[in-house]
């Protein structure tokens, strides 16, 4: 028999479409891929460290430099599991809580953009991603408006929310939500419905629901294999049992659901955005919280449904104003670990667009 | 005398870089010297105004032969090119081969007579190559058809990995 | 669907499961359960594949150096029951050793490789047990509290 | 432009009674239309960066370049200046010599396309009787230069995009002639001047439909533009076969792939679009003028079908080419010799 040369071939650390300084060690027989390792860390700066040396308000900017693009929900899940752990969650101003859920909604549809304009552009498709990022920019304006920031919104405090929203914010995000329905059917117009994207997606390294469980895996890429499990519904924090909405799961775990289930899942958003919209009411911002944070001794593992999966902070406090231990659960790092096995017998160009269908952010993986 | 030096220029450039494929030590090399030895024959072509096989020599011989040859050097070449086109340890019977040869060739040429044509040129190379192609020499054509086709189907098989029985 | 958990129903039916040595009881805080490290695996074993808990998913693998020991922690959930499980297993300083549930879970691969990574905790039995987010030459591990970064 | 024939002549008649060796002065006007065809080529150049970077602006809801010159159009001396002024990097273990030439063949072998092209009645360098042929002889050695500039980087990511090349561009290759073969069955001429005259009364696209969706897909495949610009891969290839080549040299492979752009959207104009031959009885406009515009018009497909389409993965492509491609223009071919029987039989 003819046999050709296996070849060792360096998927990063500097590689279009590693989302970042990821980095895989493909062994390729031809194109296909007959090994993987994925190696990570290019991106650590000990952000678990850093916690220890600051207190508990300090920590706060932290949060946007983790999954950096949807710093809102990794603050809302830091202040939350604070307040948990304080015992002060059912103070939080009602207000304050809607702004929360409104900002972590519009963080989610912002991620999923991202998601979907990044996962057109590593299948080269480039015009989809001015269509993602048309919209996303237009969420982080609204960012801007309340936090100052776009991207590292800091905005997010222990007891509610730095500032109330200002008298620009509501009128925007009303003309938002009207776009929106017509921005998601050309999403879909253009990519969703596309004959190559389907043909290079459909039946593309389909994850089981079991494999997926084992990994631990949350999100939405566990929800395209079936697991239907979201926090928002299932565990509801904060106010989220208040609002009606779907969970859109899908059953064949391949790369064009991943894709799909976020598609559906930035409609979702749209709907709890609507009735939050509706329901919002005036009112203060911030409770009455000391300045010096100091939790009682005892721990906390607390998880919100982040746009990218479970995303948890596992806070051990002695009682004085920095955390003892304090530990960031980030899907990214538990999502990325499948891709070892994924990738094996993969073509080249479906393993780049399946690490896309998984919406890594280093950020958050390597911390 | 304008003919007679473009032929000579070009007879050198073949012969020169078939000389050279053969003694190059680096296989790719030697792959993309045969590509200017086929480019040469096809200009020899072009000067006794046969421009359709000029154009066949370019198509089959240097986009495609040489294409295949490459590929098949890429996929299985083994660590440093340079390396790749060792000399071969019979070189003295190989030169003894090779002057045997030469010599009966040369000896041919000068014993023939060659047929010189006065005729002049044809306009329309293709009609006539295509109209001897399907009448006087059908068989050959034919049969060389099949061969291809024989060949290729074998070339299918040998690649093809044989499924072990489960 | 019973969301919570009867912890003390659980520590009582695990701790005659597993029998002497487990060292199955309840944590003072009354939010987890901590376990010998000896019957670690049997233990995890038993809550993932006994239909009453059927805790098939681990969340956080996580690692706390506090003054006398080592504690390693793990988050347990059951998609079925949806209920939460705290386990906690300590290990002495000197000997940072502790088996690896990363055949029971997946998902405990990479987060073990990060505990021994960032923490110096050594799992037995793990495939592949390297460094994960520092270089492989790195000296000493950070989370440890006697490391200081300057 | 019979006025550029005029003026040839002249300029011919003049050198002749100047020289007084007439072999002397037609080597000179030969000189001289080479170099003609090699600057119109290059001008056309500018029109299509310029172009690409608009249309792929005006796709994606951008403005692309407006700073230089009215809508940007002096962009690129800019960007000529930008890439003479880059340092020519050779990588250390790359093999140098051929690293060096592969770049120029690349250019060479689009460029001396042109050769048999012609833009309007007699506006053509070299009227060959198998110019068509000669056309896809010469094209189909400019895979030689993706595959030396891939094998000669020493880069594994070169490589595979080499490697892809060669694939991918000798199966294409075979639909494409195939898909000219109706029309110069119809013809009967290799000659490309001859298979314009034939569409005096009806352009070829109307018989030959099926034969020109195929030359249109199999000649994106050919120029390695998306969605199969399999060979420079950039988000898997990280630029494929040329990801070693910075400066003029990169430059050089840009212009292969814009002139050989031009050269097929050429003979799709040709073949296909009646070439010089006027729509609708519109003769005032001289034939000049129709051939660009129709050439722009394939440009502009090419353009909109690269921004609008993700890349289409290579065994796909390779099933699509061998399985889709080549039996619909051998279905063509048979049809078109249907139909000329029939013709035939019609009208005696």
């Amino acid at each position: 028999m003819i046999r050709t040369e296996e070849m060792k071939l360096n998927f990063g650390p500097h590689h279009p479409s590693t989302h970042g300084v990821y980095r895989a060690v493909f062994t390729l027989e031809g194109e296909y891929i007959t090994h993987c390792v994925n190696h990570l860390g290019y991106l650590h700066r000990g952000i678990e460290k850093l916690a220890e040396s600051k207190t508990y308000n300090q920590f706060i900017p932290y949060n946007g430099r983790l999954d950096y693009v949807s710093g809102m929900m990794n603050e809302a899940a830091y202040v939350q599991a604070v307040e948990e752990l304080m015992g002060i969650s059912d103070q939080i101003p009602e207000r304050a809580q809607y702004i929360r859920v409104i900002m972590s909604e519009l963080q989610r549809i912002a991620s999923h953009l991202v998601f979907y304009a990044s996962m057109a552009l590593d299948m080269a498709g480039s015009t989809p991603w001015f269509y993602g990022f048309r919209d996303r920019d237009r969420i982080l304006d609204l960012f801007e408006m309340a936090a100052g920031n776009r991207m590292m919104p800091n905005y997010m405090r222990i007891g509610g929310v730095a500032a109330d929203l200002n008298e620009e914010f509501l009128p925007t995000l009303r003309k938002l939500l009207d776009d929106m329905p017509k921005c998601i059917e050309e999403y879909n117009g253009i990519l969703t419905g596309n004959e190559i994207f389907q043909a290079r997606t459909i039946g593309v390294a389909p994850l089981s629901g079991e494999k997926a469980l084992n990994y631990g895996m949350s999100g939405p890429s566990a929800r395209a294999s079936g697991i239907d499990y979201d926090l928002r519904r299932d565990e509801p924090y904060g106010i989220y049992d208040r609002f009606k909405f779907n969970v859109p799961v899908t059953q064949n775990g391949d790369t064009f659901d991943r894709y799909l289930v976020r598609l559906l899942e930035i409609e979702e958003s749209v709907r709890i955005l609507e009735q939050a919209y509706r329901d919002l009411s005036e009112g203060p911002v911030m409770a009455k919280v000391p300045k010096v944070i100091k939790p009682p001794a005892g721990e906390i593992f607390y998880r919100i449904e982040h746009s990218k999966g479970h995303f948890g902070f596992h806070i051990v406090s002695d009682g004085s104003n920095k955390p003892y231990r304090l530990r960031i659960y980030s899907p990214c790092f538990v999502n990325v670990a499948p891709f070892e096995e994924m990738a094996v017998g993969l073509h080249m160009q479906d393993a780049i667009a399946t690490f896309a269908s998984l919406d890594i952010i280093l950020g958050e993986i390597d911390r | 005398m304008t003919f007679a030096v473009m032929f000579y220029v070009i007879a050198i450039i073949t012969l020169g870089s078939a000389l050279m494929m053969v003694t190059s030590t680096n296989i790719f090399h030697s792959a993309l010297l045969m590509l200017v030895s086929f480019l040469g024959i096809a200009a020899v072509f072009v000067l006794l105004q046969a421009d359709f096989l000029a154009a066949a020599q370019v198509l089959v011989y240097a986009g495609a032969i040489t294409v295949f040859v490459i590929f098949g050097i890429m996929f299985t070449m083994k660590g440093d090119a340079r390396k790749t086109n060792r000399f071969s340890k019979n070189a003295i019977p190989a030169a003894v081969l090779s002057l045997i040869l030469i010599v009966i060739n040369a000896a041919m040429v000068l014993k023939t007579q060659w047929p010189v044509s006065s005729h002049a040129p044809l306009e329309e190379t293709v009609s006539s190559v295509a109209e001897l192609m399907l009448t006087k020499y059908v068989v050959a054509f034919e049969v060389t058809a099949v061969l291809l086709l024989i060949a290729m189907i074998g070339a299918i098989v040998i690649v093809k990995e044989v499924k072990k029985p489960s | 669907m019973d969301k919570k958990i009867d912890r003390m129903a659980l520590v009582e039916r695990l701790e005659a499961k597993m029998g002497p040595g487990a060292d199955v009881f309840e944590d003072n805080t009354h939010k987890s359960i901590r376990v010998s490290r000896v019957k670690l695996l049997e233990t995890m074993r038993e809550l993932k594949d006994n239909p009453l808990y059927e805790m098939d998913i681990l969340m956080n693998l996580s690692s706390v150096d506090y003054p006398e020991n080592l504690t390693v922690i793990y988050h347990l959930n059951s998609l079925r029951y949806q209920h939460h499980l705290t386990v906690k297993v300590e290990v002495s300083k000197d000997n940072p050793r502790i088996p690896s549930v990363s055949s029971i879970w997946k998902a405990a691969q990479a987060q073990e490789r990060e505990v021994f990574d960032l923490m110096g905790i050594i799992f037995d039995g793990h495939p592949y047990l390297r460094r994960i987010l520092l270089p492989d030459d790195f000296v000493g591990h950070p989370l440890r509290k006697d490391f200081h970064c300057s | 432009m019979d006025i550029f024939i005029v003026w040839v002549e002249i300029f011919r008649h003049w050198l002749t009674v100047a020289t007084g060796i007439p072999i002397l002065a037609e080597i000179i006007v030969k000189a001289a239309l080479t170099l003609g065809v090699i600057i119109f080529v290059l001008l056309n150049l500018i029109v299509l960066v310029w172009l690409e970077r608009k249309l792929s602006a005006f796709f994606q809801m951008r403005r692309g370049p407006n700073r230089l010159g009215p809508a940007g159009f002096f962009q690129f001396p800019v960007d000529i200046v930008k890439m003479l002024g880059k340092e020519d990097i050779v990588p250390a273990n790359a093999d140098r010599p051929v690293f060096l030439i592969a770049s120029i063949c690349a250019f060479l072998t689009a460029i001396m396309a042109w050769a048999v092209i012609p833009l309007g009645r007699g506006l053509i360098l070299e009227d060959l009787s198998i110019g068509i042929f000669y056309f896809i002889a010469i094209g189909s050695t400019g895979t030689i230069a993706f595959i030396m500039a891939g094998f000669s980087s020493n880069n594994k990511y070169a490589l595979l995009g080499g490697m892809r090349a060669a694939a991918q561009m000798i199966s294409y290759e075979i639909p494409m002639v195939f898909s000219l073969l109706g029309v110069i069955m119809i013809t009967g001429s290799l000659t490309l001047s001859k298979i314009v005259e034939g569409q005096k009364s009806i352009w070829f696209i109307i018989p030959q439909i099926l034969a020109f969706l195929c030359y249109f897909i199999s000649s994106i495949a050919e120029t390695n533009r998306g969605p199969f610009d399999m060979t420079e891969g950039e988000q898997e290839l990280v630029g494929g076969y040329f990801l070693e080549y910075s400066g003029i040299r990169y430059a050089l492979f840009m212009v292969a792939e814009y002139t050989h752009l031009v050269a097929v959207s050429a003979i799709a104009a040709l073949v296909f679009l009646g070439g010089w031959n006027a729509p609708f009885g519109l003769t005032f406009i001289p034939g000049f003028i129709w051939m660009m515009l129709k050439i722009y018009f394939m440009i502009f497909l090419f353009m909109w079908v690269r921004w609008t389409f993700p890349r289409i993965r290579i065994d796909h492509l390779m099933h699509f080419g061998w399985k889709v491609l080549i039996p619909v223009s051998l279905i063509n071919i048979v049809l078109t010799g249907i139909g000329i029987f029939v013709f035939r039989a019609i009208t005696g």
